[in-house]
């Protein structure tokens, strides 16, 4: 009988939580944008995102079964690296730039440093940037959305951001045009990212997960309080030149990025003051990119730079440990 | 109007499934056919044998002698016959010296135990009978009582503290007593307050034990003795954790609760003092919650202390099957037994037997720096840091990540999606880093 | 003002040394297993970069130029750094021990390090007055200071991890310098400079 | 020209000044013959001699502080090398290797219990002594194969260490992670070894073990001067290994084994083919 006993350590009882289980909640939670992506964008919308999601498990499929490693697709997070990648991709993208971007992002962004768990950068931005610096006409064709069933065709045109950002490179103050469509940009009616144009959804999507409490607050608080404040302050100085701090909550990939692509586990400080310290520095980079920056938008290298510096806030928001005195040794 | 409960910061909340024993009445378990008494059953150094095979020995006699001040001695739970001074299964794991003892069924009480007046003694006195008597603390760690009740004269205490707070799931031991025995613990209580001379006296007891709290409270009515209730989160009876909550204070890393004033013992140890001061009677009985999915009929249960574990689960009806673990203590920091052959010891506060479907058997995957064990950890470390800087040997590392603060309450393992066995890995590195200093010592 | 700030900007994070410039890649593989070394290392290049370009900009206006003999100047400017980094390295020698071990034979390296001798040259290219060309030295060595620590605090998180065995070692350090380098590209067209 | 060369010249004088200034000011005192033992040293900084890496030796050689032998990775020849630039009299030691004392992997020794948690020997250890009913037996977690600086120990599919004696330099680092003291160390000369660590008497090994020494006597009934029975454990005598092999055949429970005919079952270790070294007498 004492052979069929099992002896481990402490403690013997588990939350029943597992790895997978969190993978399948992200992946839920991200299914409201999807909708609105496709309602908004149609059938390229859908192919980008099934592209995206069945190329990065295949490529990690393949990766692991090369390196002879057990294959571990079951757990779904090459899934949500696939749908994450979509969503930061234009609607239009062509399907070997879908595919060539899973690949990047399962292969270099991920397997190289070993699987889940050791990639120091977020795979689907590695892929986006990537992909945005190699093939820059491509990332940056963006189409007006054409509501399923409206009958309209996709029509190149510009994001909000980068709308503004031409008018005050070329005139020096913002197009007066882009200060009405708050309202239809949160629902998602602009021009952009497959799973970024709808904050709506994204939030509805972030809800579950803060409900799940597979998300803190700290990361997605520190980092939009950080933009709201400093674009608030620029566009107190001058409104002319700078859009208002709603303006950039609600256009480009802000929201999506707080919530998803800057909350990414991995690759993200593990403290809570050390969430705080690469939130605000995510919003600091963000704004000094969209403002100052060759690029319209910045939340990709602003998660990037700071994915980069996570090991060193790490290592110096260690947590004051229990009975140690306050600032002394620690931290 | 919901009052905000006492607590400390982190911590998870684990299934509690006290349900099963919580109101079964405390009931006395019979005699089994043989008694193994190990001789280590306390933190320190064990005692010595002072009985040889075939010598007949009464309930409470001393079998055991102390060997130094960190020890206690060890009494007879019984009356009988010494049958064997040998090495037998113990729950540490290994085998060590035991006792065995077959009792003769009379349990006829040792003569040389006496009563005393607890007004005619000084502390001193008291000390050293609670020392006689072997009383040492039965939350778990069974840390010899008369050394923590004995602290340097610079450290005056200032609070005392009952743990009646019973955070481990399953177990429902402590509760019971504070149920059914208020009275002895009050004793108790009321002679360590006697003996520490402390001006503040706390009993903590988590809020999903509102009968404990609400006779306490009345029962206390008219003393300088609190009643507190904490909120129900583990581990909320981890003694530094205990501290934090009810007073606020935090005890120094590394340093021991007498540092800021404060001592800490759980109320059954209390109710072991009474019986130690005033009845001179020597520790050989507690509470046992006997309980988990495989037991057809969770107890609570008065056991002498070595009764095999077989014998706790017969009384309780025996299996509904065969469990897939025996665990000795709570589910969160007990220990799992290699047969049924061992032994119930002094610390022993709860026998839980998982079935097989309930052992967490999944296999290690990658860590996804997720947090959980960061945001649970009562002692505000990085679990996954010193624990992957244990697994590849680097103590210097782990050591400078504080791996020595770690309690090894297991809420980092529990919360783990990748269920990595942290706290394993930890008590890894903190092995080693003793070794380490004790070869620079050397 | 402006002009300064614009200037040491530009030196650390749009054309950062390492990142954007691809100069002193040896030091940056080499000294960036440990972040203390990476400090130590960031610290030596600061030293060594800002009075290296002293005594260029020295040597650039007067001695090369009215001499006539700007075509020596490379020449010359190995000859100046190369001397300096020997007196620099003795110093710490003696002075710390302990930082002399870690940056090990890396001290040397410095010497005939492109990014020292790229930032002399640059300096001359650019007509930068002398005090624009020693905030170009601190921000060129900061920069080179910020990439090589995070860098090293990112190595030092690898070592951790399960990469693939044929990977370990330089091969990711090198996949990892080029993915910092892409991040690093966020910063183009911040500042002109 | 002439001002090409006066100017680069001067420049290179002061330069010169200063420096040989600075050598002067700032030198710092270092034993030649530290430099020169680092020079001979291995360079693999395995720790096996107890310092801190190769300089660390260095230093403790160049101070006298230890014998000559302490780095197994360099084996004799290194010692003669040290002899000669330290100036002291050589005592070779002779070249050793580790030795997993135990053939009981998952299929031939008995488990107590089913073990669940981290993948390492001494962790394992510690919950009950272990899962192997024996107490001395290799329980093949692994800790000795991480510990291995020279990728010289591999475990078999069914949980047993093995180690390459090809590979092996007998640093001794498996013996010090080994909670079981499984690993020891026998001279490379003698292939023959009883491969079982259990104390335990006879009728307890035979019910936990199919492949353990039962303390039986016939290997030293057969060969006495190569075998020594001491506590219900057989262990050659390596002086006189070159007999040993003749009661190979005589052993009931076949725990003696000759390594130069190959490794146990289950490792993916060649046999070795090289004759020099299967018969290095």
């Amino acid at each position: 009988m004492s052979q069929q006993l099992y002896l481990s350590s402490s403690p013997h009882i588990h939350s029943g939580e597992t790895t997978s289980d969190v993978m399948r909640a992200v992946l839920f939670s991200l299914l409201p944008a999807c909708v609105v992506a496709v309602y908004f964008f149609g059938p390229p919308a859908l192919a980008v995102l099934l592209i995206a999601t069945l190329g990065c498990m295949a490529a990690e499929v393949i990766c692991q079964c090369l390196m002879g490693q057990p294959v571990s697709s079951a757990d779904g997070s090459a899934a949500v690296t696939g749908v994450l990648l979509a969503f930061n991709l234009p609607p239009t993208s062509p399907w070997w730039l879908t595919l060539l971007g899973a690949v990047i992002a399962i292969v270099i962004g991920k397997q190289v440093y070993g699987g889940l768990g050791s990639n120091p950068f977020n795979p689907a931005l590695v892929a986006r940037v990537v992909l945005l610096i190699s093939f820059p006409v491509h990332m940056t064709t963006w189409s007006l959305p054409a509501p399923l069933g409206s009958g309209l065709d996709l029509v190149t045109t510009a994001t909000p951001l980068g709308v503004w950002k031409n008018a005050v490179m070329l005139t020096g103050h913002a197009p007066p045009e882009m200060q009405a469509g708050t309202l239809s940009f949160f629902l998602g009616d602009m021009p952009g990212c497959v799973g970024e144009v709808s904050a709506l959804a994204l939030l509805l999507g972030a809800a579950y997960l803060f409900y799940r409490r597979i998300l803190t607050w700290h990361i997605p608080v520190a980092y939009l309080g950080t933009v709201v404040l400093l674009s608030g302050i620029f566009w107190l100085v001058n409104p002319e030149k700078y859009p208002d701090p709603v303006f950039h909550l609600v256009t480009g990939g802000l929201i999506l990025g707080a919530f998803f692509m800057a909350t990414d586990m991995v690759t993200t400080p593990v403290s809570m003051t050390g969430m705080l310290v690469f939130g605000v520095g995510c919003g600091v980079l963000t704004v000094m990119i969209r403002l100052f920056g060759g690029y319209p938008e910045g939340v990709s290298f602003a998660i990037l730079l700071m994915n980069a510096a996570t090991p060193l806030i790490d290592r110096y928001t260690r947590p004051k440990a229990f009975g140690m005195p306050r600032g002394e040794g620690w931290r | 109007m919901a009052i905000k409960l006492k607590t400390f910061c982190g911590g998870i909340h684990p299934p509690g499934n006290k349900q099963w024993s919580a109101h079964k009445p405390i009931e006395d378990c019979p005699l089994p056919e043989e008694f193994i008494v190990p001789l280590a059953q306390h933190i320190g150094a064990p005692s010595t044998a002072c009985v040889e095979p075939g010598q007949l020995v009464a309930k409470g006699q001393t079998i055991g002698a102390p060997k130094g001040f960190v020890s206690v001695p060890v009494h007879a739970p019984t009356s009988g016959e010494v049958v064997a001074v040998e090495p037998r299964p113990h729950p540490w794991g290994t085998s060590l010296p035991a006792v065995v003892i077959r009792p003769d069924g009379e349990d006829r009480w040792a003569e040389e135990l006496e009563a005393a007046d607890p007004n005619d003694l000084y502390p001193e006195d008291m000390v050293e009978r609670v020392r006689l008597a072997g009383v040492v603390g039965m939350g778990g760690a069974a840390f010899p009582a008369h050394v923590k009740m004995s602290p340097p004269p610079e450290k005056k205490i200032h609070t005392l503290i009952f743990n009646g707070v019973e955070c481990e799931p399953y177990l429902t031991a402590d509760h019971r007593l504070m149920l059914e025995e208020p009275e002895r613990i009050l004793q108790g209580i009321a002679l360590l307050r006697f003996i520490y001379g402390a001006e503040r006296v706390v009993i903590g007891i988590e809020a999903n034990k509102p009968d404990a709290i609400a006779l306490l409270q009345a029962e206390c009515k008219d003393t300088p003795v609190e009643v507190i209730a904490l909120e129900v989160k583990y581990p909320q009876g981890a003694e530094k954790q205990l501290i934090a909550a009810v007073t606020g204070t935090e005890v120094p890393s590394g340093g021991l609760p007498m540092d800021i004033g404060v001592a800490v013992q759980n109320v059954s140890t209390a109710a072991a003092v009474t019986d130690a001061i005033i009845y001179g009677r020597p520790l050989i009985e507690r509470i046992c919650t006997v309980t988990g999915s495989a037991v057809r009929e969770p107890k609570n249960l008065r056991i002498r202390i070595g009764t095999p574990l077989s014998h706790l689960v017969a009384v309780c009806g025996g299996l509904l099957e065969e469990p897939g673990k025996i665990i000795l203590g709570g589910p969160m920091m007990g220990f799992t037994q290699t047969s049924f052959d061992v032994p119930a010891v002094r610390g022993s506060s709860g026998l839980l037997l998982l079935r097989e479907e309930e052992v967490v058997c999944q296999a290690e995957g990658p860590c996804i720096r997720c947090a959980r064990c960061v945001q649970g950890c009562p002692m505000h470390l990085l679990p996954t840091t010193i624990a992957a800087y244990a697994r590849r040997n680097l103590v210097a590392e782990a050591a400078e990540y504080r791996a020595m603060d770690c309690i090894e309450c297991g809420c980092c393992s529990y919360n783990c999606p990748a269920t990595i066995p942290l706290v394993q890995a930890i008590r890894y590195g903190k092995a080693a880093i003793i070794a380490k200093k004790r070869a620079l010592t050397l | 003002m402006v002009d300064l700030f614009v200037i040491l900007v530009s030196a650390i994070f749009v054309n950062n040394f390492v990142l954007a410039r691809f100069l002193g890649i040896c030091p940056f593989l080499g000294v960036s297993k440990k972040v203390e070394t990476a400090l130590g290392m960031g610290m030596a290049v600061t030293f060594v970069m800002t009075v290296a370009t002293v005594v260029t900009w020295f040597v650039q206006y007067f001695v090369l130029i009215p001499f006539g003999i700007e075509y020596l100047q490379t020449i010359a400017f190995i000859l100046v750094i190369a001397s300096l980094v020997q007196l620099v390295e003795m110093v710490i020698q003696k002075v710390s021990p302990v930082l002399y071990q870690s940056l090990g034979i890396f001290l040397p390296l410095i010497t005939t390090n492109c990014a020292v001798l790229g930032l002399a040259v640059l300096n001359i290219q650019k007509d930068y007055t002398f005090l624009e060309g020693v905030t170009f030295a601190i921000g060129a060595a900061l920069g080179f200071t910020l990439a090589l620590v995070l860098f090293a605090g990112l190595r030092e998180r690898l070592e951790l991890s399960a990469v693939p065995p044929s990977f370990r070692g330089t091969a990711i350090a090198l996949i990892t310098a080029g993915l910092l380098s892409l991040a690093f590209m966020g910063f183009a067209g911040l500042v002109k400079g | 020209m002439l001002a090409a060369i006066l100017s680069l010249g001067c420049i290179g004088l002061v330069a010169a000044i200063a420096l040989g200034f600075a050598a002067k000011k700032f030198a710092v005192e270092v034993d030649p013959r530290e430099l020169a033992v680092l020079e001979v040293l291995p360079g693999a900084n395995c720790g096996a001699c107890g310092f801190p890496g190769c300089a660390g030796y260095a230093k403790a050689l160049v101070a006298g502080k230890i014998d000559l032998n302490q780095c197994p990775p360099g084996g004799a020849e290194l010692v003669t090398q040290l002899a000669n630039i330290l100036g002291v009299e050589a005592s070779a030691a002779a070249p050793e290797v580790a030795v997993v004392l135990c053939q009981g992997d998952n299929h031939r020794a008995q488990l107590k219990y089913r073990y669940l948690g981290l993948e390492d020997c001494t962790a394992a250890q510690k919950i009950a002594d272990g899962p192997k009913s024996c107490p001395g037996g290799c329980l093949g977690l692994g800790s000795c194969q991480r510990a291995c600086p020279f990728n010289a120990i591999e475990i078999t599919p069914e949980g047993l260490a093995v180690i390459s004696r090809e590979k092996c330099t007998g640093c001794r680092k498996c013996i010090s992670v080994c909670p079981r003291q499984t690993i020891r160390m026998t001279p490379l000369e003698s292939t023959v070894h009883v491969l079982c660590n259990s104390h335990d008497k006879g009728a307890l090994v035979r019910k936990y073990c199919q492949i353990g020494c039962i303390g039986c006597h016939i290997c030293q009934k057969t060969v006495p001067q190569a075998y020594r029975v001491e506590n219900f454990l057989a262990e050659v005598v390596y002086e006189e290994h070159l007999v040993a092999m003749e009661a190979i055949d005589k052993c009931p429970t076949k725990c003696i084994r000759d390594f130069a005919t190959g490794y146990p079952d289950g490792s993916s270790l060649l046999p070795s083919t090289d004759p020099e070294k299967s018969d290095a007498a």
